[in-house]
């Protein structure tokens, strides 16, 4: 754990704005909802990190986490979607606009089910978005069905068990190219926010599964999605920590500098991941997937940072666009060729 | 007849009393990958460069090689370049095909053959021309490898001496067509010379069919309406196309990616738009909202079955308010139907795409003028309306060469429609993003980015009010929805005004769209000449339809409304639209059988409706 | 009128000379998740116990807890019990929307009230009732924690004794609903008691609404649409369901499964069907298909998005002739719209669903007997004619609980349709999969599995000829797509004929389908009664429509189309149907502001549209 | 290799019938496309198994590969559906029989792009499928544009390089559940035959990625799915043999016992693997996709049999269905419950 005291957090971040200028409408979602606690997290980890609202798009599908971006960051620009559809709006997009950032919202039906085809595609093409799936294993706006992360042998509140085995988001993410994979909780803050802040400040795919318990519909004896299984079965690969560009590095004395692995991020900010697992190197992708899989296996809920590849190129790099973002392509900035060209081509074509 | 009966023997080209100038089809009958299509193109050319007004349509089967495939060639001195049904003049080269392709022909017709087919024990009525193809194709073309292309090259020398095409227009043609290969170009001129030389040796013209130059074509173009789509969409200032490969409708997004890569770099050489081929139709079209809803004109290009898929997707688009163009480049359906085959059919289900109460504006172009000229209408009307704006091409129109006039350069300024920036939003106080501040339903919008804390909103696919908050109340539900609806009216004004030829008497009308111009000019034609039926004519540019088309309705006893469909969907489109005294006097011409409808079908329809 | 004038003081119940007795709605505006559902339903069917007709319907927000929802009951004794505009007895547990709810009541109105909220505030010509509810829970329920949800069961007490609902059927469908938890049943029991007593004792009945016992639900049940869709089915034989969930149509599934597990085991515990959450609507729709080709009675249920998400699958349905059934629970649309709203607005895009040349019957059930019995219809059709069938139920009928008589056992055996078995392959010699034998245009079909070496073919939604063949010929694709439109004509007649009501001396008709019956038959009278005005009625049960519906336009100078969706959708398709002379007759009556259509939204149309 | 000399073919199979009565049509595919040769093998080895054709279903999508079951077992029924969505109809028509035996044609356009989500799916259930994916790495049909298997920097005809990674099908089948995952080439006659004869032993889904080269469109030098390029790059993991439950095993006497690894497959077959790899465990789910990224890190192209596991249940036998196909279900065997059910069910709801 890092030693030094927080100081008192400022009133203004340090692009002037305060903390509640990150926040969104009053929640519609269930007391107690882990995606409630999830929006807290991304409003508080926006406004440390001084991300300016007017340029984040918050995407999302249909779900009760898809209408969580309604909660938080009130002065971005929203679009909920259709279900399962999120990638390749946020994708058109970043498109139209390379210069915003996405911030995509969603559930574990809404990806896992539904989408993931389109979550396979978006990770693979390693779009620039912070990709969020808050995940209960089930359908939680359509009262509780299972979902395709519901683990094998996991309960609905009616007593039937889930005989498929679960979709690991995180496993297919890392096997299909997404560059910044994590699991999280939602009842963990500390880590939860570690992480966001570390994937805002990553230029790629982020990729952070986190388990978002449903208090109405599966928080029961049963199911491996509660807040007590995930408790009583959470296992740590590494602990985060993360320190912004515009801080400088303490690491704490407790831990020997070499079991410390500093990870420089796009934006100059630093990703600290405390060796827990012995000998674990993020930028292993099998390596990954085979703790991942290890894991799970024992029926543990292991979080933490996965895998991290900072020099893989995102997918708006690969497509040799102009610097100002495209929608302001007009006729008079290179949307329109000049009337020569197209002389050119009637002649080539008469 | 027999050809042996009506040929004159051994005093070289006839000239024959009934020569037939300048007005015939040629059919070519190949095996697809087999090279014809090249050979079939420079014959068009030179035709086209003769000056003589032609239309060339490739029937192709959905296989890549193998299998039939029917190129026709037309010449009308008047112009009309629409499918004809009869068949003048046959090159048979298909052995799996000649032999019915022989028997369908009209009395008369002409029959070049690869001389083994032995084609002219099938029939006594026509003229036949063996030509032994393979025999010719070995001298000129060393390689082995490359015969089986080589061989369909002759028989445009072949033509050339029996239709009197110029050679030198041959000439041109080809090497324009080969012009990144000089070497080809040699060979397959030595090739097209070699037929043209045999022919004049051994071939006696017995049929009537005739080439002349005329002026008919100066200073046109030849070009496929996919590509001139996708011109028109490069000079719209398109920056995002996200597309799916799908027959009839890849090669317009495969085009423009083309042009686009020649013209649309900045000078520092960076590519100002961005081309995607998406998992699927559902990503491509949710690709291209995303891009609509940040500000890019954003496009999409596909067919029937991409329709289908994308509906859920353009039901967003319509509710959410959010600027996309869709191309649809019909072909036969139902389901996957028949992907090389033209229709009309997709036209009620991209009116009314998805569920729940929806309209979309379609337009409806019928040439590559119009390709050109409406991708730019379309992307300034997606944005002006925030709307998903779709335009029908057809396999026909998309996918076959086409004469054309050279394209306008647009001069007019893009029309980005009703956007706030951040000095609007200061200047106003307020933003809501569904309200009708204009009255014409269309409101005003901030795109992602604007940096002012008011511009934000929140799209989405539920209910909401005026201010885009989400909202269950029956009264936001039937404002917005009736703002949606006269938003649509506001369309009708906007969408370009239909073509119409009011001929003074006419007690009967003709109400087409796109492609089946061709057929129905023609068919005017016929029907003043045939059976003195004059009859007024309007081709519907677009749909929601505007008051000129009741105007028209109102003007005729009788208005036939000719579809390329089973179910007669313009028919029902204008039905549900018109004023219900004014129905009775609908009456419906439909034709389906995947090929470009022709004029007789549509005046053997009328000329049956009016009791002729 | 303000309560404390007309209030008879510390006299009891009083009798007044304007009782109205049996024909009110009660509203009871609580918050989703808070447990009103169960109070609710106890009211509904304590009443019905007592024999009135009663209708309850529950207005509930997109959301799982925490967000105002209106529970609306309505007695009538003549039977009307769709919903009413008005509501005449409000019961305000909702702090949020209590102002908003008492200032839109009618004068004259009662309303029981959390008494903190002090309502009676509000205005003075209603009749308010303040009841300490926070008082009144805390000793019947020492646990506090489960205080907020029993506090509702409080007012079932306070508004027995307010309108005179027997004590006793309020404890009988207390502890029907409580079956399975008799701890929880006790606990609620005491509660009722005390709301009784306490409104017994404190309470001056002042507003005129009473019920009374009356017979006319005997040997009735209760039920959601759904429910009986899925009772319908598992007595239909279904064996293959696959679905997505989606509101409202989950429940039909979720029903399903339930009645299936309990009532469709064989003799060994082993199941006679297959249940499968799939992983959404392209996945849904393409099992049912998949088990409706190899011989299954196959569904889905779904609702907008999954219709829109269904349209390419659906086409292969149609064309490549696979039986299948799809329940569509219509929800307000375009897009998610409004996912805990009713209308009728899918039918446009179920009747032509997916691109090209496409028509599928539909089903449109009003009442939970029909949901039952059309469900076994509609897999009799969809075998008999070899193509997806939708049944168009809609949010009103699909989840809120209905008065209905007990469904009445199937006794025919079911319509397994053309289905060729080995032997009759053996006795027929040959089998062409398209061809049409009966000229009907249905065809025969073999089963995957079928033991013989002639019974196999190839499904596709590509062009094909009478054998099954991929075919591109235009004739083989003309015969194939007329022959599917001879099908559907065959379908008008084998579909559900309209309830018909000619009225004698008629001018005017109306014209319905699905939950409008209630309004409608109500409005009928009040147009009988408040104007005079004699109409005849007609309640579509299906599409294609039969000969019948035309001569009732036939026979009537207009005809006032009903429908609870924007565009006049069903007006549309009659309009479209109907022969040109007769559309001039039509007029179109629209409601769409998401709660169930009533009968004076209707009336009022007509009489506006009449002139009166 | 096996050593016994193969006795010349029998004219009729162990069920009596012919190998012609395994044709179907003749092919329409281009001369020498990979696929033919696949139809091919899949007559050879329907025929040498006995299988019945009237118990078969082919399944496809859309494109050349998904034509292709026009082209073999012509007695049996077949379903060319629409693009994509294979493996849902596919599932439906064995709920319907489960009698039928699925085989599954697919390409890698229809399967990795569109149809990537009902693979997935699919594979998650271990539905009882042969799901074949004729791969080559492009979309033949509409003209040999990318697919989602097209290798990182492989080429187009024009040039052009394919700036995304590949979905490897064979990691995801065997991360997601399929029980036997194999990889081959369509001009590896005795391979495939081998592999495809055990998929047809096998009970549980079978997910085999053929390379079978596009000589049209993708055949050219720069691409990685030419018949060249796979002929020079390819490397066995193991050899397989296969030897079916009607025949005795005869191990040949070049490989020492222990090198060979036999499994015993659903019908009674035996697969034998010649262990070309060390210690290569093919029941171990992360050892086999760590094996296929190793290659494929190398631009290797991998073949023979990844993954098996003969012990899971497929998805229908979660089903508990009753023993005779749900399509016979009528009024009168189960179909209809007896009189006295409604009444019950009218009773309680009274
Ligand atoms: C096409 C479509 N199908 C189904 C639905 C119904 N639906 C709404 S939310 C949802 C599931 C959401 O589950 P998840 O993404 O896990 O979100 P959660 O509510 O659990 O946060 C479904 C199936 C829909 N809106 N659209
Ligand atoms: C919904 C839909 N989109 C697009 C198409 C067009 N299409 C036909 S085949 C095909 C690709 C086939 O590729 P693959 O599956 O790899 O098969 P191959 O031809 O390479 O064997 C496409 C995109 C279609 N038929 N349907
Ligand atoms: S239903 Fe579950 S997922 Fe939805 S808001 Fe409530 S607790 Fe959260
Ligand atoms: S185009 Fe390619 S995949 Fe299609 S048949 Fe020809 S070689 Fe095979
Ligand atoms: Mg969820
Ligand atoms: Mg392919």
């Amino acid at each position: 754990m890092s030693t030094v005291a927080a100081p008192p957090p400022p009133k203004t971040n340090r692009i002037g704005l305060e903390l509640k200028q990150y926040r969104g409408l009053k929640t519609t979602l269930c007391a107690g909802c882990g995606h409630n606690s999830i929006s807290e997290r991304i409003v508080e980890c926006c406004f440390e990190m001084g991300v300016d609202p007017s340029r984040v798009i918050k995407v999302s599908g249909i779900g009760c986490s898809s209408k969580s971006p309604a909660y938080f960051l009130g002065t971005s620009h929203g679009f909920n979607a259709v279900h399962g559809r999120m990638p390749s709006v946020a994708t058109g997009a970043l498109l139209a606009n390379h210069d915003l950032r996405a911030l995509g919202v969603t559930g574990d039906g809404d990806t896992a089910s539904i989408g993931i085809g389109q979550f396979i595609h978006l990770m693979r093409r390693n779009l620039p978005i912070m990709y969020v799936i808050e995940d209960n294993g089930c359908y939680g706006l359509t009262k509780g069905q299972f979902s395709a992360t519901a683990d094998l042998g996991s309960k609905l509140k009616s007593g039937v068990a889930n005989d498929l085995p679960p979709i690991d988001t995180c496993a297919m993410a890392i096997e299909l190219g997404a560059t910044f994979v994590a699991r999280s909780f939602s009842g963990d803050k500390k880590q939860l926010q570690s992480i966001l802040k570390a994937a805002l400040a990553h230029d790629g795919t982020s990729m952070i599964d986190v388990i978002s318990p449903c208090v109405t519909f599966n928080d029961h004896q049963g199911s491996t999605k509660s807040y007590t299984y995930v408790q009583e079965n959470r296992h740590d690969l590494n602990a985060v920590d993360f320190v912004p560009f515009f801080e400088e590095i303490q690491i704490s004395d407790e831990i020997e500098p070499g079991e410390v692995r500093e990870v420089t991020l796009h934006d100059g900010s630093t990703l600290l991941l405390k060796k827990i697992e012995e000998d674990y190197d993020p930028s292993d992708t099998m390596a990954a997937v085979k703790t991942l899989h290890d894991h799970a296996q024992r029926g543990e809920v292991l979080t933490g940072v996965f895998y991290l590849n900072t020099q893989k190129k995102n997918f708006l790099e690969l497509l040799n666009l102009r610097e100002a973002p495209l929608w302001q392509v007009s006729e008079s900035n290179g949307g329109r060729p000049p009337e020569s060209a197209l002389r050119e081509i009637m002649e080539e074509l008469g | 007849m027999s050809t042996v009966e009506t040929a004159p023997v051994g005093t070289g080209v006839p000239i024959l009393s009934d020569r037939i100038v300048n007005d015939f089809s040629v059919q070519v009958a190949t095996v697809n990958g087999s090279g014809s299509q090249t050979a079939n193109l420079i014959l068009l050319r030179a035709l086209f460069q003769m000056g003589i007004p032609v239309s060339g349509k490739n029937l192709f089967p959905s296989n890549i090689a193998g299998l039939p495939t029917w190129y026709t060639i037309r010449t009308n001195k008047k112009g009309f370049i629409g499918r004809k049904k009869e068949i003048d003049f046959l090159v048979a080269m298909n052995v799996e095909t000649a032999r019915e392709d022989v028997l369908d022909l009209p009395a008369g017709a002409a029959v070049v053959y690869d001389e083994p087919l032995h084609l002219d024990a099938l029939r006594t009525d026509l003229h036949f021309y063996p030509v032994p193809f393979t025999q010719l194709v070995t001298p000129v073309c060393p390689n082995a490898k490359l015969r089986k292309l080589v061989k369909n090259i002759i028989y445009d020398g072949v033509l050339a001496w029996l239709l009197g095409i110029d050679l030198e227009e041959i000439r041109k043609a080809l090497y324009k067509q080969f012009s990144t290969k000089p070497k080809a170009a040699d060979l397959n001129w030595n090739a097209v010379q070699a037929g043209y030389d045999w022919a004049k040796e051994n071939l006696q013209k017995a049929d009537p069919f005739f080439v002349e130059r005329m002026d008919a074509t100066a200073g046109k173009i030849i070009i496929e309406g996919n590509a001139a789509a996708a011109l028109g969409s490069i000079f719209a200032g398109v920056s995002v196309v996200t597309w799916y490969p799908i027959t009839p409708s890849s090669s317009l997004a495969e085009t423009l990616m083309d042009y686009a890569r020649k013209y649309r770099l900045d000078p520092e050489g960076k590519a100002t738009f961005a081309i995607v081929q998406a998992e699927d139709e559902l990503a491509s079209i949710g690709m291209a909202l995303g891009a609509g809803w940040a500000g890019a004109r954003s496009m999409t290009a596909t067919a029937g079955p991409g329709i289908s898929l994308m509906s859920e997707f353009v039901g967003l688009g319509y509710f959410a308010e959010i600027p996309v163009v869709i191309f649809d480049v019909q072909r036969m359906g139902p389901s996957t139907g028949l992907p090389t085959r033209t229709a009309q059919g997709d036209l009620l289900a991209c009116a009314t795409l998805s569920h729940g109460d929806t309209y979309h504006p379609m337009l409806i172009p019928s040439c590559p003028e119009e390709c050109f000229e409406m991708a730019g209408t379309a992307f300034d009307l997606a944005e002006e309306l925030q709307t998903p704006i779709f335009v029908m091409l057809d396999l026909d129109l998309g996918m076959n060469y086409w004469m054309a006039d050279q394209f306008k350069y647009p001069t007019a300024p893009l029309k980005r429609g009703k956007i706030l920036s951040s000095e609007d939003l200061d200047r106003l106080g307020s933003f809501e993003r569904y309200r009708d501040v204009d009255g014409d339903g269309i409101c005003y919008r901030t795109l992602p980015g604007t940096e002012n804390p008011a511009a934000a909103y929140f799209t989405r696919g539920t209910g909401h009010n005026e201010a885009a908050q989400y909202s269950e109340r029956p009264d936001d539900w039937v404002r917005n929805m009736d703002r949606l609806a006269r938003k649509f009216k506001t369309a009708r004004e906007l969408v370009p005004p239909p073509a119409i030829d009011e001929v003074e008497g006419a007690s009967i009308g003709m109400v087409v769209c796109g492609t089946t111009e061709f057929a129905a000019v023609e068919s005017l034609e016929q029907l003043a000449d045939e059976h003195s039926l004059k009859t007024s004519y309007m081709r519907l540019k677009a749909f929601p339809f505007n008051e000129n088309l009741i105007d028209f309705i109102r003007g005729h006893d009788r208005i036939y409304v000719v579809d390329q469909n089973r179910d007669g969907q313009l028919y029902q489109l204008i039905r549900t639209d018109c004023p219900a005294e004014l129905v009775s006097r609908l009456r419906s011409v439909r034709y389906y059988g995947g090929l470009p409808i022709d004029a007789r079908t549509i005046t053997d329809s009328i000329v049956e409706q009016e009791g002729l």
